[in-house]
């Protein structure tokens, strides 16, 4: 990597990438009413076709594509930088962002009889504004610039999670903003720090200027802390649950799917590209330790929950915990890199599109039913298969049984644990799968009786059809080429090292 | 005078923060306000002297801002605990 | 030992002092008054450290405009009965020692920092002339790490949009509530009817100066914010309808022609957020204009929170 | 010349100090909020104002001359306009009571 | 002890200070004001940052210092953001509390779709 990184061709679509839901925001609030919907809909296609141009342009390319801001070089300026894995999260997130909006239509339209409502106003900005500020953490190679887009998804996921107006939605809205407030500021410290000791944020040059300093060591496990308890991470994960459980279906699709994976993608890029040089001092293992217990605390507690909603979030916690797999077992330079590295990921995006679909399908049920609770779901399924099944499906790939993308992952992790002789993350893999498996068979068991069962309305077929395809999307990544792996190691440092003779 | 400029900025500001202990006692938030209100005033003062012993561009557009805003919280003290016609609030415990 | 330093000393421990004020504190009310006071010896702090422009913004913001919302919150607060159960001794040593570890290993890093330090002063300044502006600051603000500022104004505009967005439903679309007692003293509508035009003079200076000098869009906008809410407090103005179309025109003016400059770079300048040689400083100040406007704007209306009052016709 | 210009600066200067230290001693030791904010309105401002008729003859251009003069007007208006405030705040506690 | 060097312990003092209260403090005002005595101590980190990088005739580096100006705005919509949660909560519920325990209904099937 040279220091003066440049401007490469197609670079401009990273620009555009970020600054197409930016304008959405704006556009939609000077001119409010229906047109915050139609906005967000109406660009969604085209931030799928960006976002699939950025995919087509990485692999071309076969290395990450750049873009100097102002034709500034870092480190004055800030430079933009898409590699394989911001090219398939951005890919990731243009495909459930609109989902999500898509399921919405129907709960989140402006009333007939209205200008504007309180709802779908703030709905659809902060839907915008979400995809704005995963574009940014996706592609940018600014410490500082990533900052400001991790505040931008904090104020984008608040409103969300408490667009439902209750006192209830209130409280853990404010739960959930103190933790992001404090992980931010604590991420920003790490930064100030950073430029202290090398004078730069950018992600490229800070990597080469890397050397032990107390200041690095300080900022590596202060950026850490902050983004674990954006990422809610065990034991920083108190605000989760009540916050995504108690959001719409549609808003808790997103917050899950993808609002959590904004701050785990930072983490990634903090070890994996600022702090590699670094020689290890247990970091690796203190965050596989901590995932560890994610996955083993969240999946009891999604055993014992009563309401679904509130399942599928703590299930969001023990999945969170196998993503930090990736670092004791992605990092270095080992046989099983590449299998620990692969799996992490894999996991990020099978979690992402099961999610967000078990959310949804969650919404569909909660309508139909008029209420979530497991234990009165008793021959349901018959009534309403489609979202049994893509209940099932997403849970397929919770428990990480094939075929689907979860299985993919925790069979990488699980070979990488096996190859590196670290036995204890296989364990956690294999009783967090039996655990996961306990939690799907409660929601399905009762399911699956014949007893009758009465529907307050018939469930919304649109709605079910979009919760479906997000499922099959989470299974059909079990399916993914070796090519597939190929495009996620593009840019990727170990690798660049690595080639070095 | 350099020094005499700065010694007089230091008793300034040392003085009005001796000042502060009536926002630790109070008794009544008005005597806490007032604390805050003689602090900004001498913090003005002492600016002023250290920049003019220093010459550091800028500090007066500082003071300035600061003067202009030295009513700011006071005024939001009194509004805020006479603001909903409700009996004002007192620090008496 | 010189001068200067003991009177650092004595600064940093007032600040450390109140600082420690704040927390201890029993009622939020004092606790507040003492940030306010922690505020202004924060921005005397700044002008050591050579930075007037954020000394004018921890000023005008940092104490002042939260302070405003600080003090306005616990007033309303402050008469609820306490719902939580003081803290355990266990939870207290814990929590006492994690922030001791995290003060000490800060310290050593700040302590520890490279000499000499690496800097971009040199760069900044190479690259001023380009600019046309003469503060540091500002270019990088507007013109190195333009993205950056675009998209902390988009914040903002979220921010306001999540501050409506708590109002219930009814009231969407009207005012939030009166900053100010229904019937305001003479005195204050004197003091805001003399200092609001002095006020706007002194903001517009600022961001006009800021060019050169320290000031600029963030100050000259946070000093109109602060004169907006004591108009608001003498209840000379009230909040306006947050439906109002104008409002939100001009709310979201600044980032949008930040965005709109910056997407007209390829074609001026041949980059994304480029200005054209020679055209730049006009367009900086350009630029700044609607973000003066946008921040005086928001920063008043987040104070006052969201919509309480039905729209009316 | 320049050495009664100092002299000058040096006595409002001292005297500014005086005045500030009247005030703290006011606010501290003064039995009642009525009198102890008499005191200190007074002081603080005949102490700012002091300081700065000290500096005045120190600022290098009329425009930061004028600034000075203006900063000291601003204080001067918001120190009375709080003070009236604060008394009203007092009387209608008082009566309250 | 130059003046960064002693912002340098008043920061990371802040920082300090801020952490235990907001972990420490149960009133979600008092934590708010911990952020940002937080938010002010990691300010200050940037501004020592900032003074250290003095070169020759620049007295401070200014790409920390603008980065400050933006954290202070952030800090404060962040401020306001909280307050007016607290204020509805408090509308709503009479009671500002984070207890999560304080919300969980046993039966009433009233939570969201």
């Amino acid at each position: 990597m040279t220091p003066a990184e440049t401007t490469t061709s197609s670079g401009a679509l990273l620009v555009l990438a970020i600054l197409l839901p930016s304008a959405g925001i704006l556009a939609s609030f000077a001119l409010g009413g229906r047109n915050a919907e139609r906005i967000a809909l109406g660009s969604a296609p085209l931030a799928l076709a960006i976002a699939l141009s950025v995919l087509a342009e990485v692999w071309r390319a076969g290395r990450p594509i750049v873009y100097a801001i102002a034709g500034l070089s870092p480190p004055l300026g800030i430079a933009l930088r898409a590699d394989g894995i911001s090219a398939v999260m951005l890919v990731t997130s243009a495909l459930i962002i609109p989902a999500a909006g898509l399921y919405a239509r129907a709960g989140f339209a402006t009333p007939p009889a209205e200008r504007e409502s309180r709802k779908a106003f703030t709905f659809w900005i902060m839907l915008q504004a979400i995809s704005a500020a995963l574009a940014i953490i996706f592609v940018s190679g600014d410490l500082f610039n990533l900052y400001v887009a991790l505040e931008l998804l904090t104020f984008a996921a608040l409103p969300l999670a408490c667009v439902e107006g209750r006192a209830e939605t209130f409280a853990a809205a404010l739960r959930y903003l103190l933790f992001a407030l404090f992980g931010s500021i604590f991420y920003l410290l790490g930064a100030a720090l950073l430029y202290g000791a090398f004078g730069t944020l950018d992600i490229a040059l800070l990597a080469e200027r890397m050397r032990p300093l107390p200041a690095v060591t300080a900022a590596a496990a202060l950026m850490s802390a902050g983004l674990l308890a954006k990422t809610a991470l065990f034991p920083l994960h108190l605000w989760l649950p009540p916050a995504h459980a108690n959001a719409p279906a549609p808003a808790s699709a997103v917050l899950s799917g993808l609002v959590v994976k904004g701050s785990f993608f930072l983490t990634l890029r903090l070890w994996f590209y600022v702090l590699p040089a670094l020689p290890a001092v247990g970091f690796d293992a203190i965050l596989g330790a901590l995932g560890s217990g994610a996955v083993v605390f969240g999946s009891v507690l999604a055993l014992m929950q009563p309401r679904l909603k509130l399942l599928i979030a703590y299930s969001t916690i023990a999945q969170i915990g196998y993503l930090f797999l990736i670092f004791p077992l992605g990092s270095g330079l080992h046989a099983w890199t590449a299998d620990g590295w692969n799996g992490g990921l894999m996991q990020v995006l099978a979690h992402a599109f099961a999610k967000a679909a078990m959310f949804l399908a969650a919404g569909v049920l909660y309508e139909s039913l008029g209420h979530d609770k497991i234990a009165k779901f008793s021959g349901a399924a018959k009534a309403m298969p489609m979202t049994f099944l893509t209940l099932g499906l997403g849970g397929l790939s919770l428990m990480g049984l094939p075929p689907s993308g979860g299985f993919a992952a925790k069979w990488l992790l699980l070979r990488a644990s096996v190859a590196s002789g670290q036995w204890v993350w296989a364990l956690v893999l294999l009783v967090g799968g039996l655990l996961a498996a306990g939690y799907v068979y409660r929601i399905l068991a009762p399911a699956l009786s014949s007893d009758p069962v009465a529907l307050k309305a018939p469930p919304r077929r649109a709605g079910e059809a979009i919760a479906l395809s997000l499922a099959l999307v989470a299974v059909v990544l079990g399916f993914a080429p070796e090519s597939f792996f190929q495009l996620l190691d593009i840019g990727r440092p170990a690798l660049a090292t690595a080639g070095l003779p | 005078m350099t020094d005499a400029l700065l010694i007089a900025a230091g008793i300034i500001l040392l003085t009005v923060a001796v000042g502060l202990v009536r926002v630790l006692y109070g008794p009544r938030d008005v005597d806490r306000m007032m604390a805050v209100q003689l602090l900004g005033t001498g913090g003005i003062a002492a600016l002023l002297l250290a920049a003019s012993a220093t010459g550091v561009a800028g500090v007066e557009n500082v003071a300035l801002g600061l003067a202009l805003l030295s009513s700011f919280a006071s005024v939001a003290f009194i509004t805020a605990s006479t603001g909903a016609g409700k009996p004002e609030q007192t620090g008496d415990q | 030992m010189t001068l200067f330093d003991a009177l650092d000393l004595a600064l940093a421990a007032i600040v450390l002092g109140l600082a420690a004020w704040t927390i201890a504190a029993r009622e939020v009310f004092s606790a507040v008054v003492g940030y306010v006071a922690y505020g202004l010896l924060l921005a005397i702090v700044w002008v050591r450290l050579y930075a007037p422009d954020v000394a004018l913004m921890e000023a005008a913001i940092g104490s002042g405009v939260t302070g405003v919302l600080l003090v306005a919150a616990s007033t309303r607060l402050g008469r609820l009965p306490k719902a939580e159960a003081p803290p355990g001794a266990a939870l207290k040593i814990a929590a006492a020692a994690l922030s001791l570890i995290v003060a000490g290993l800060l310290a050593a890093a700040v302590l520890y920092l490279p000499d000499p330090a690496p800097s971009l002063a040199p760069e900044a300044d190479k690259d001023l002339a380009a600019t046309g502006l003469g503060n540091a600051v500002t270019a990088v603000l507007i013109a190195y790490r333009s993205f950056d500022t675009m998209l902390e104004k988009v914040v903002l505009v979220l921010a306001v949009v999540g501050v409506w967005s708590v109002a219930p439903d009814r009231f969407w679309g009207g005012a939030p509530a009166p900053l100010g007692p229904a019937a305001p003293e003479a005195a204050l509508v004197f003091l805001a009817r003399i200092l609001a035009p002095i006020g706007i003079v002194i903001g517009v200076q600022m961001f006009w100066v800021g060019a050169d000098d320290p000031g600029g869009a963030f100050q000259g906008g946070a000093i109109l914010a602060a004169m907006w809410i004591i108009v608001m407090m003498a209840r000379l103005a009230e909040p306006p309808r947050i439906g109002s179309g104008w409002l939100r025109l001009a709310l979201v003016s600044g980032p949008a022609v930040f965005l709109l400059v910056g997407l007209a770079g390829p074609l001026m300048a041949g980059s994304f957020f480029a200005f054209p040689a020679g055209f730049a400083k006009p367009l900086i100040l350009f630029i700044e204009a609607f973000m003066v406007l946008s921040i005086a704007l928001t920063l008043p209306l987040l104070v006052a929170g969201p919509p309480s009052r039905e729209a009316g016709p | 010349m320049s050495l009664a210009v100092d002299l000058f600066s040096l006595l409002a200067i001292g005297a500014g100090v005086f005045f500030f230290l009247a005030g703290t001693v006011a606010l501290l030791r003064f039995p009642d909020s009525l009198s102890r904010l008499h005191a200190l309105t007074k002081s603080d401002n005949l102490g700012l104002g002091l300081v700065v008729l000290g500096l005045l003859p120190r600022a290098g251009t009329p425009l930061s001359a004028l600034k000075l003069i203006v900063l000291w007007g601003l204080v001067q208006l918001s120190s009375a306009s709080v003070a009236q405030l604060v008394g009203a705040a007092l009387r209608r506690r008082g009566a309250a009571e | 002890m130059s003046p960064p060097i002693i912002a340098g312990f008043v920061g990371a003092g802040l920082v300090g200070l801020g952490l235990y209260a907001l972990i420490v403090n149960p009133e979600p005002l008092k934590k708010l004001l911990a952020f940002n005595l937080i938010g002010s101590g990691v300010f200050l980190v940037f501004g020592i940052v900032a003074r250290r990088g003095a070169v020759g005739v620049f007295p401070f580096d200014p790409v920390p210092q603008a980065m400050v100006i933006t954290g202070i705005v952030v800090a404060f919509a962040a401020s306001a953001l909280a307050v007016a949660l607290m204020l509805r909560l408090a509308e709503e519920s009479g009671r500002v509390t984070l207890d999560p325990d304080a919300w969980t209904k046993p039966d009433d099937g009233a939570e969201g779709p």
